[in-house]
């Protein structure tokens, strides 16, 4: 090549990618700056190691192939796949065409407008194919648009109940990313009618338009119009949602690299913020949305409030906190504790809470009950049966009740006393000697796991029951009765326990399926972190979820968590019982 | 054809009349007033529903409207004697009926709430009693004696009731609910104007009145304080001061009002002279009392002696026209004995 | 010099009493005008088991306007929430508890701003 | 006007018999230690302008009203000290008592509701006296506040008078009345009015060309209230009484306040001055304080006696603007004069 390859028309798209890739960079590296010290170490330490490549897999598997789209719903993840992949595809292959037929060296405008300055059919290693290669990653990026398009009219076309809503701004940069793909097949269309080449879409394309159109005239401003189309979306990219695409690469590598949500670090959260696409996924998910027909709270909307610097109290405040949302973000964003982490403290830092609890004991195993607990008092009594018959030496921490686990002042936002209450009880556990704290609570279960820093082994009833049958300490008879197993949110998606009270129960009764199981089960609608809904509503989402799990008339539906125990038995008629009552009753028959 | 003498056109006075009349038997049903009605006849709506009052009273006469029934307005009965063919009763236009059985009707009497002077009604012009509050509603004029729109009404439960000092121990049942009913009515009319009721109990003892209650509380905003009201007293600017515990706290509470309502409970109009002279036996509270309270509601100690609705005891309309119908029953089964 | 002063009034004068608080609290959580003040929520509270601190009588207290026993107890509630699921009349209270601190967060914040002001 | 129709209705069930003479006369521990020209223009009032015939008992003592109310003497002491009276009248040949005291009125009547009531309480009684002195007695057909026998010869007064309770223009003075908690709040139907709208001093106002003023704390108590004056602890409570009932009288601007008790006459006027040295607070035209009088002085004032012969200078209150806004012509220097006796200036250290 002799002479670079120039024209006007490149300005604008040249003008926009600058300026774009330049406020990324100064934004990245803000980010950084601001970062803790001990973050800052920890992106020293993992960017020359393995995290950094699992990050770059992961960014492939996720931001270009959407994976977890797909799981929720497969039209609608070819739709991201096809828009993401595709132009990843059409930009990796065009550099790599340009490259090969400039032999090294060529400006970075110049494999985006390749067509225009190489409009004949050139002759250069594999360049048939890389014409060909071209027009099929086009065409694929087309049919995301295509798809998209039709989901801004009919949403369901792509699995999706309802979808996000749009600001004017939003929608300029929408409209000119719908622009760009339709613009270029338009342009190379017309180049290669007007030079009888390209693929097979852009070259049959053109060869149709030339026999109707005077492709002479259009080719220019179509070329043209293709620049700016570019411009104006880069341009727009840092203010409008499409932020996510470089901000989520970002997260990825932070959440290889072991950065954590951290009350004294709000980059993360800025960067989760902005990480979000609006796909929407959280919108159906969320049982306020499904079940009781309210839509300004989910995720999505939520996290466009902060974005916008609205006023977003009343989202803060209204969810349930159930983390059906957070398990199918394609983004992986901790919506919870953003949630959490903006609702508002309005105790007073130097309010001193005055009480104590009021005994102390020592021994192996400790069991804490919890303040719901003690709205169940059959579970309270089905626990202090197994304890006495696993023969540990137990103390019931909170028999003649206790100092609250914390977990719902700070769920509540008041962190600080949350902090005292946690403290207070961390002192009684620690004082007792204890290597063993078993809890019947979900919400006491994670908070101790989480928040406590016991170095103590942490169990809910139903792990703690699953070692005593393994270890062979209990014994129990199964019961004749067929029973579903309804996941506490707290203990399935929030801690991670499936499996355990899957087993325990399987060996007292007989386990029946429910159309939603783990990951996927309905919140029970009693959630403590739902600081606004009217109990009447709350009652309304446990008769669904009841409806739900008795939907195959099982005999009995078995939870592991006092709160759902108490929401659900007075939502329906069939019998609930926690897993330790059936344990206890299974050992009653023996 | 038996003659039964009905005493009282209220409503359970004309309820029994129709019921008789269908049962086969010739009714005169002697009212003292000019009109049929009773009490039922200055009332604006019925709880918990909020059925216009004179559409109730207005088919029950409708009901009343037939051949065997002679209504004797503006009389009264002066006395009554019982000899070995029935009853013979004097009227107050010097005329006399014979019949074969009796049936008192004659209602209830509201308290005087001036017995509480405490409440300073008949001194103070903006302390009314809950009649005189339904009479406002029935004409949709809220206004005060200034006639200017009150900006807070205050309800007084238990006036004239559950108070040994005024000699009426017992319940009388409807008036919590009237009090919610009367505050719903004020807020549909005057969104604006504040409503407060200071109860001792609350007692809802019908279907639909719990449910009201909590409407009035929630949808109409209507302020429940525990606690009596101790006295009222006029200000300067002529709005009311009231006092009273706020037992729920367990302090004293002075509130400023523009009109007081008071809550009249019901008494006996068992003292009539007819009733002296045949000796029909009255309980402690004073209202006729049943042979058997289970029974026999409907029959005195006196043979041929019969009582319906609220002069027995305080009731509801439901409930008084459901006693109107079972004292006809009862008269029914005393004659086809 | 007397040994005495003129006792204050221990009456609740409903007149005098600022209702911006309670008013507040009642447009965020309307449910509290149904407390019915069975006191459910004062016998199954966990923080009124270990310390004096009586939601019922806060709540009622709060309602008429009377703030200075409620500010000083607000804060011994832990927020567990049982009053909440045992309230027979579905009253929002652990919001109750909430909606109040905020409330009185603000009016501090705005006393602290006519204070500045003065 | 309505209104007034109202508050007669409910006066008129509250008519009491008050004999028409031959008073055995009951003094008060209070009136005749502060309020002593009170005590003289009642007895001169009663037997000298009205005619009648009154006896004032030199064995006579206190009722134990104080010690009564303060938890300190049983009420079977009381009972019998009170017995003695009866037995005293009875020996001086009376049967009518007229009692100079809210407080004694009310305890007299308590203790013969009591013996109406448990008749074996009587006779307990009775034997106590005998024992203890020798004594028996009759019931007294009637007993009388002295306010009531002031407020039954109303009229008579009214006729005599040379002066009426107006401002020099003619203008009625607005009286507020305080009739203490002991003459009927105990037995409403031993007061004239009943309890809730006593009508004793409303009656005289009316009747001596005064405008009575009704106010919401009417009824409330003065702030005497024995143990709560008597007890240091306690006192600012009973000062807070009066400072409740000033504060709800102040929007009407009254020209005086008349008292029925002595103990209240003292209170409401005493307390004035405190309140306004604790808090700067002050009442009246001019922050000069609401006179306080006795319906004695009241009296006294319309049939045209000498406010010094009334002992009126004893007052915590001035009530010189009073009389010179009601016109009376009255001599400012004779105020510290009693007799020839030169009675102590007092000065403000």
């Amino acid at each position: 090549m002799t002479q670079m390859p120039f024209d006007i028309f490149v300005l604008p798209f040249t003008l926009g990618m600058s300026l774009l890739f330049a406020y990324l960079l100064l934004k990245y590296a803000h980010w950084i700056w601001l970062l803790p010290t001990d973050d800052k170490l920890r992106i020293l330490k993992g960017f020359f190691s393995q995290k950094s490549l699992r990050a770059c897999g992961e960014i492939f598997m996720e931001s270009l192939l959407h994976r977890k789209i797909f799981r929720v719903d497969k039209r609608l993840g070819f739709m991201h796949m096809s828009l993401a992949f595709g132009w990843f595809l059409l930009i990796v292959i065009g550099a790599i065409e340009a490259h090969t037929y400039a032999g090294g060296s060529a400006p970075f405008y110049f494999p985006i407008f390749f067509r225009f300055f190489v409009p004949y059919e050139a002759d250069f290693f594999l360049s048939s194919v890389y014409v060909q290669l071209m027009d099929a990653a086009l065409l694929l990026v087309l049919t995301g648009v295509g798809m998209a398009f039709a989901k801004r009219f009919k949403s369901n076309i792509v699995g999706m109940k309802k979808t996000t809503k749009l600001r004017r701004r939003d929608k300029a940069v929408l409209y000119s990313l719908w622009l760009i793909f339709p613009m270029r097949l338009l342009a190379e269309s017309t180049t290669s009618g007007l030079h009888n080449s390209g693929g097979f879409l852009t070259g049959t394309l053109g060869t149709i338009m030339s026999y109707i159109l005077p492709l002479q005239y259009m080719e220019y401003p179509l070329w043209w119009g293709y620049s700016i189309v570019l411009c104006i979306f880069f341009l727009g990219l840092p203010t409008s949602r499409y932020m996510h695409i470089p901000t989520e690469m970002v997260l990825i590598f932070f959440r290889n690299w072991g950065i954590k949500l951290r009350p004294d670090n709000p980059i993360l959260e800025e960067v989760m913020i902005l990480s979000c696409p609006r796909c929407g996924i959280c919108i159906d998910r969320c049982q306020l949305n499904t079940n009781l027909n309210i839509n300004d709270t989910q995720a999505v909307y939520f996290l466009q409030r902060i974005r916008r610097n609205e006023d977003y109290t009343a989202q803060a405040n209204n969810c349930l906190m159930c983390g059906r949302c957070a398990s199918v973000c394609p983004v992986g964003i901790d919506l919870n504790a953003i949630r959490n982490r903006r609702r508002l403290n309005f105790t007073p830092k130097e309010v001193v809470l005055p009480y104590d609890n009021k005994q102390q004991r020592q021994a192996k195993v400790v069991y804490f009950a919890g303040c719901m607990g003690h709205l169940t008092p059959h579970i309270k009594n089905a626990m202090v049966k197994i304890l006495q018959a696993s023969g540990d030496d137990f103390w019931f921490m909170d028999e003649e009740g206790g100092v609250c686990c914390g977990r719902p002042m700070k769920l509540a936002g008041q962190v600080d006393a949350a902090r005292q209450l946690m403290d207070k009880n961390r002192a009684t556990i620690l004082q007792s000697g204890a290597t063993v704290l078993v809890t019947s609570c979900p919400i006491c279960y994670k908070v101790f796991k989480e928040e406590y820093n016991l170095n103590i082994s942490i169990l809910h009833h139903t792990e703690y029951i699953e070692q005593l049958l393994k270890s062979g300490k209990l014994k129990v008879t199964r019961q004749d009765m067929m029973a579903v197993y309804h996941d506490p949110c707290e203990l399935g998606r929030g801690s991670g326990i499936y499996e355990q009270p899957r087993n325990v129960l399987s060996a007292v009764a007989n386990l029946t399926e429910s159309s939603n199981e783990r990951r996927d089960s309905l919140c029970c609608g009693g959630s403590l972190a739902n600081l606004t809904l009217p109990s009447a509503k709350k009652h309304e989402l446990a008769k669904q979820t009841m409806q739900v799990l008795t939907a195959n008339n099982p005999d009995l539906v078995a939870t592991a968590c006092p709160l759902c125990k108490r929401t659900l038995q007075r939502a329906g008629d069939t019998l609930v019982m926690d897993i330790a009552e059936v344990v206890a009753k299974a050992m009653e028959c023996k | 054809m038996k003659h039964i003498a009905i005493i009282g056109g209220g409503p359970a006075g004309i309820e029994s009349a129709a019921s008789l009349a269908q049962l086969g038997y010739r009714v005169s049903l002697i009212e003292k007033s000019a009109e049929l009605g009773g009490h039922l006849s200055q009332m604006f709506t019925l709880f918990p529903d909020g059925r216009n009052a004179a559409e109730v009273l207005s088919e029950l006469i409708a009901h009343a409207r037939q051949k065997n029934i002679n209504v004797m307005l503006n009389t009264e009965v002066i006395d009554a004697q019982r000899n070995l063919s029935g009853f013979t009763i004097t009227l107050s236009n010097q005329k006399t009926v014979t019949a074969d059985a009796l049936l008192i009707a004659t209602g209830f009497r509201l308290f005087n709430v001036a017995r509480k002077e405490e409440y300073g009604y008949g001194i103070y012009k903006n302390v009314i009693n809950s009649l005189q509050m339904e009479k406002k509603l029935r004409t949709g004029d809220l206004t005060m004696a200034n006639g200017q729109m009150p900006k807070r009404v205050v309800f007084l439960h238990c006036v004239g009731s559950r108070d040994e000092k005024v000699g009426n121990n017992y319940c009388s049942k409807v008036c919590c609910v009237t009090a919610v009913k009367q505050a719903i009515e004020i807020k549909k009319m005057n969104p604006e104007i504040e409503t407060f009721c200071f109860y001792m109990d609350i007692r809802m003892f019908g279907p639909y009145y719990e449910e009201l209650y909590r409407e009035a509380q929630e949808k109409w905003k209507v302020v429940f304080v525990r606690g009596k009201i101790s006295e009222a007293a006029e200000n300067i600017d002529g709005r009311l001061q009231i006092k009273a515990e706020d037992t729920l706290i367990g302090k004293p509470l002075r509130m400023q009002c523009d009109m007081l309502v008071a809550m009249a409970g019901m008494e006996s109009t068992a003292d009539a002279k007819f009733a002296q002279t045949l000796n029909v036996a009255r309980g402690l509270n004073r209202f006729y009392s049943s042979t058997d309270n289970y029974l026999r509601y409907n029959n005195t100690n006196v043979e041929g002696v019969f009582t319906a609705g609220t002069c027995t005891a305080p009731m509801n309309i439901i409930d008084t026209i459901a006693n109107a119908r079972a004292a006809a029953l009862s008269i029914h089964q005393y004659f086809s004995k | 010099m007397w040994g005495y002063s003129i006792a204050k009034s221990q009456s609740i004068v409903y007149d005098q009493n600022d209702r911006t608080i309670i008013n507040y609290v009642l447009e965020q959580e309307p449910s509290l005008r149904t407390c019915m003040a069975c006191g459910g929520c004062t016998s199954t509270c966990s923080a009124g088991n270990l310390v004096p601190f009586n939601i019922r009588r806060l709540n009622t207290l709060l309602q008429r306007g009377e703030y200075s026993q409620v500010k000083k107890e607000i804060y011994n509630c832990m927020l567990c929430g049982k009053c909440t699921i045992v309230c027979p009349r579905g009253v929002n209270i652990r919001n109750v508890v909430l909606k109040t601190r905020e409330a009185i967060m603000n009016s501090e914040k705005s006393d602290a701003n006519d204070t500045n002001a003065i | 006007m309505e209104q007034e129709l109202g508050k007669n209705a409910v006066w008129a069930n509250y008519q009491k018999d008050i004999a028409d003479d031959h008073y055995y006369y009951c003094r008060s521990c209070i009136r005749q230690a502060f309020l002593p020209g009170s005590e003289r223009m009642f007895l001169h009032i009663v037997g000298n302008v009205l005619g009648k015939d009154i006896y004032d008992d030199p064995k006579h003592t206190t009722c134990t009203g104080i010690a009564y109310h303060s938890d300190l003497v049983p009420q079977e002491t009381t009972a019998t000290v009170i017995a003695r009276h009866f037995a005293l009248m009875t020996e001086a040949g009376y049967e009518n008592m007229a009692i100079s005291c809210i407080t004694s009125f009310g305890l007299y009547t308590e203790i013969l509701e009591t013996w109406k009531e448990h008749p074996e309480e009587e006779e307990k009684v009775r034997d106590y006296l005998w024992k203890a002195t020798r004594r028996e007695f009759k019931i007294p057909k009637n007993i009388a506040h002295t306010s009531d026998i002031i407020f039954h010869f109303r009229h008579q007064i009214a006729e005599k008078a040379t002066r009426r309770l107006v401002d020099v223009n003619g203008n009625p003075l607005k009286v507020v009345d305080h009739i203490g908690c002991h003459y009927a709040k105990l037995f409403p139907s031993k007061g004239v009015g009943g309890a809730e709208f006593p009508y004793v001093l409303a009656g005289m106002v009316d009747a001596w060309g005064g405008q009575q003023v009704d106010y919401p704390e009417r009824r409330h108590c003065c702030g005497f209230g024995f143990r709560n004056y008597l007890v240091m602890a306690n006192r600012g409570y009973s000062v807070a009484n009066s400072h409740k009932k000033l504060e709800s009288m102040k929007p009407y601007q009254p020209d005086l306040i008349v008292a029925n008790c002595p103990g209240c006459a003292m209170f409401l006027d005493r307390w004035q001055y405190t309140i306004e040295q604790m808090e700067g607070k002050t009442y009246g035209a001019n922050g000069q304080g609401i006179p306080v009088l006795t319906y004695e002085e009241m009296a006294g004032l319309v049939l045209g006696y000498n406010p010094w012969d009334l002992g009126m200078q004893l007052h915590q209150i001035d009530v010189e603007p009073l009389l010179l806004k009601m016109g009376i012509d009255y001599n400012p220097a004779g105020k510290h004069e009693l007799g020839a006796r030169q009675l102590t200036i007092p000065t403000l250290k």
